[in-house]
């Protein structure tokens, strides 16, 4: 089984929904240790990726999620908005021209967007970001080897979830939660929340049951 | 949630309409995507300076723009940076040839968003030099952390750099004049209590009647230290111990003193804390020969305040006291 | 009650000392009995414009005191009537010889103390006219009551008299302009929360989180209609209704449109209220050609704002774009 | 017996214990109608005329009067201060090069004050002000006939409360409650209660019963 490009804007729909419904968690979450708008923007730029996609014809995955990526962009600001605009126009450039992906060509196209991410946020896997939801993401999929896409994402959504939960404990040493310094420990990080529901939403694009 | 609003969705929209309406003699107003231009822009063969960030600092930044401070001011949403489209078109739209400053206030979704912006805008033919201003000594300086944020002193090269500007300095030297700024100058914050966004509808953090958040920022986000309300000699103390430790502010220098309003905080306050301030540095010898008091760079209607010490050298004075034409900043025009 | 104060009892005190430590430059303060007055005063041959009324209400009055505007200021205690002897030390301070105009806003402490400063000035040879604002139309009109409030008009009073005053105007013609700006301007505010008086400690009136206080003063008075909170379009038409009905307003006229914050309110919502308000008026024709908004007239921490219509003639409006060199107005200086 | 110096002025120390005791009570009254600072002001201003009379020696009680009228209108502010300033420069004014006042002088001297009340802030009884207490005490004094003193102020200052405990229900024409219109009602007025302080003071400095 593969990834369609139904899939992808299925997934993009999931992920959506998933924001809307966890708007105003994860604007709690970011009041606790940021400015409280992480829930509000992503909600405002999902709408717009889903209004972009829905405008577009084709079944270019790359160009659907370089759609996604620029839509958010021009519309989260914040860090978000530049940090998963990047992710998804990475990953949408190493989709490029691709109507489906096989595990590996998804997880070659993911891995570009987490370098996106790495490259324009230049946090490391343990300063609460959303990178330490990203990162274990990525690393199930590189050793999930040849089991099914639905197993693979299934899993990494999973290790996603954990990653999110690991970052309770952590003192921010990036974005605005960095300013808590020691403070900052004890709540779990909105990006990263938000990255496990972007993993979340994978994999139930596919058929995982978690 | 008590706001003179029409709606959390339109707040945004709501008051820029409210800016155009007003102040049609001075900027052009743009809705999509939204920025705040002079209306004389582009001035011709003079370095224009955009800035930007969230909204709900207000007079900052769009308050600023006008003859001798911002050419363009780019505003987000309430507390969120805005986006590299609205940058790029503020970047076109005052670029005269001799290129663009972008001043940036150190956030990563700032800094990031301005990033995206300036190599749009160079792709596009245009010079543009960047600054980031990371001012606030509440947050520990470090390689590994996002760093400082950048606050009061936005305030200061905003003004400082439009005046170099104005003089007919090239981009290169107003930068570095702004990076000067941010190397002199150092702030600190308080608060009395929370804000609340829109959008949320509710506070980020709450304080007891008889507490106060100290080190906060300017995004309603809890500060490093929670303690019990102190007199308004003590907390001048408190802030303005680590600034003038942190450049460090020495005996027989001459200071420009910035006593800023979060929002809520009324005048008469702020000029009770100036007064303790213009003691404190007294007593260390140090001379304030000008000084800014009253709602530059807030939190929506928090209530509270900080202070920015900018050490003040002949360019730096002389450049401050060069005429301004803003809405909310003017003198000499 | 949260405040930057050292004591409830050296708020006034701390206050003057903080604007005599900032702005000596433009005003020399005396602290026994407490004025401020230009630095260049006396001036010769210019009438002299003296206001004063309760501590409170920051900028006003001390912060319009300077060049085309206010020869001297008298702050009370908070929410209290400077007494005589501060007013008659101001008037003596500031007199050239060409007599001195007392605007005063119509509370009974205000007008009685001013009554007797004017009687003792008077005997000591000073000639001494008095106008009264009496703008606030949330208050009914009676000839056996204390009658309206001075409110947002004896802001606009006081620029455009310290313009005629500078112009060289006689004493007679001064006070006429004033009371012909008197006449022409209604004002009309309202709360979002109450205030706390340094002394009080506790506020005057609470309000839930859902309501709000139509009609009130600028002393944490209580207003005349206590209602839900609405929408900031349907506060405006509730502040200007009763506003443009009094004059009345017409069709074609020509104003000065001055939103005014209450202290604790935001510059941004304060821009979304003058949106609607230019909304409101253009739907009925009337032409806004000059604009104030800001914290002028405020009442401590309220959040709230209030609305004043000026209609202006050609002399009311050169005389309000006169240059100004007050601490809080500035223009054209 | 007669009102001596040192009548007066246990008169106008036990005012400003008085006043000094009620300061809060006299400030909430003043916040649910006016401003809140009646009790302050009153305080400050009561403080300043003990000074003053402390200072001044001599025992004319005319000359006390008006140092206490003038320390008032100094350093009150508001109504009050001219208020209470005049009635007390005016009743000083009649009692002037007095060293003793039989009870037709006081009257007479009280009166003077009270004119001076009415002079200066043009109120009529009904307006719920000082007004309507001191006319009513006024009054009970006129009628004392040959009563002796400690008697009369006794029930002047009976008079005093009857007037001020009837400001509740009255509508403010006059002061700073006039702002209120009809909401005016059902408070008691601040400065009809210093007022009755006024007179309980001198009541209980004659030595009287109340
Ligand atoms: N440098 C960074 N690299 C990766 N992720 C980051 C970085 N800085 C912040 N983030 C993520 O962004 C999230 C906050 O996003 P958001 O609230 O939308 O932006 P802002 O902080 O500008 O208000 C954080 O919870 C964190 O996961
Ligand atoms: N015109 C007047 N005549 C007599 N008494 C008045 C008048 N106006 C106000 N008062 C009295 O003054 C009192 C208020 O005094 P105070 O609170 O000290 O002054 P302000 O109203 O200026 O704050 C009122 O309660 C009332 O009794
Ligand atoms: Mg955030
Ligand atoms: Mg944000
Ligand atoms: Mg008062
Ligand atoms: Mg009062």
């Amino acid at each position: 089984m593969s990834i369609t490009h139904d899939a992808v804007r299925d997934w993009m729909e999931r992920f959506a929904a998933e924001v809307a419904e966890n708007r105003s968690y994860l604007t709690k979450l970011d009041g606790a240790i940021g400015d409280g708008d992480h829930g509000t923007n992503m909600d405002r730029g999902m709408k717009k990726a889903l209004e972009r996609l829905q405008a577009a014809d084709g079944d270019d995955i790359g160009a659907s999620l370089k759609a996604v990526g620029m839509a958010l962009v021009s519309s989260v600001g914040g860090a978000a908005g530049p940090l998963y605009g990047t992710f998804f126009m990475q990953m949408g450039q190493a989709a490029a021209g691709r109507s489906e992906l096989d595990l590996a060509g998804f997880t070659e196209a993911f891995d570009a967007g987490v370098q996106g991410v790495v490259k324009r946020g230049k946090a490391e896997p343990g300063d609460k970001t959303m990178l330490d939801a990203l990162k274990p993401a990525l690393d199930a999929l590189r050793q999930a080897g040849d089991s099914d896409v639905a197993a693979a994402l299934g899993r990494a959504a999973q290790a996603a979830h954990e990653g999110m939960e690991a970052t309770v404990p952590m003192v921010a040493r990036k974005g605005r939660a960095s300013y808590l310094g020691e403070r900052s420990a004890g709540h779990q990080d909105p990006g990263a929340t938000s990255s496990h529901l972007l993993l979340k939403s994978a994999a139930e694009a596919v058929g995982a049951t978690n | 949630m008590k706001k003179l609003i029409n709606s959390p969705d339109t707040v945004l929209q709501d008051e820029l309409e409210g800016i155009a309406a007003a102040h049609s003699d001075r900027v052009r107003v743009v809705f999509d995507p939204p920025y705040i231009v002079r209306a004389d822009a582009p001035v011709q063969g003079k370095v224009a300076i955009v800035s930007g960030g969230g909204s709900g600092h207000e007079p900052m930044h769009g308050g600023y723009v006008g003859r001798g401070m911002l050419d363009a001011a780019c505003p987000g949403e309430v507390f969120t940076s805005p986006t590299p489209d609205q940058m790029l078109e503020a970047t076109k739209a005052v670029d005269g040839g001799a290129g663009v400053l972008h001043i940036v206030k150190n956030y990563t979704g700032d800094v990031m968003n301005f990033e995206m912006a300036a190599e749009l805008a160079q792709g596009e033919g245009i010079e543009v030099a960047s600054v980031i201003t990371n001012d606030d000594v509440a947050v520990q300086d470090s390689l590994y952390t996002a760093g400082r944020r950048g606050v009061g002193v936005t305030v200061l090269a905003e003004k400082i750099c439009g005046a170099a500007a104005e003089e007919g300095k090239a981009l290169e030297d107003v930068a570095d004049i702004c990076r000067h700024v941010n190397d002199q100058g150092r702030s600190m914050g308080m608060a009395l209590t929370p804000c609340i966004t829109p959008a949320a509808g509710e506070p980020n953090f709450t304080l007891a009647p008889d507490e106060m958040e100290i080190g906060i920022g300017i995004h309603g986000e809890p500060g490093r230290e929670r303690m019990k309300l102190e007199s308004a000699a003590q907390i001048v103390e408190r802030l303005t111990g680590p600034i003038v430790e942190d450049v460090p502010f020495n005996e027989g220098d001459e200071v420009l003193a910035f006593v800023n309003g979060m929002g809520g905080t009324p005048l008469i306050e702020l000029y009770i804390v100036f007064n303790e301030l213009s003691k404190f540095l007294d007593g260390r010898g140090i001379r304030i020969s000008r000084n800014l008091i009253g709602n530059y760079i807030t939190s929506l209607e928090m209530a509270g305040c900080s202070i920015t010490l900018l050490r003040l050298d002949d360019e730096l004075r002389r450049l401050w006291d060069a005429p301004v034409d803003s809405i909310a900043l003017r003198w000499g025009a």
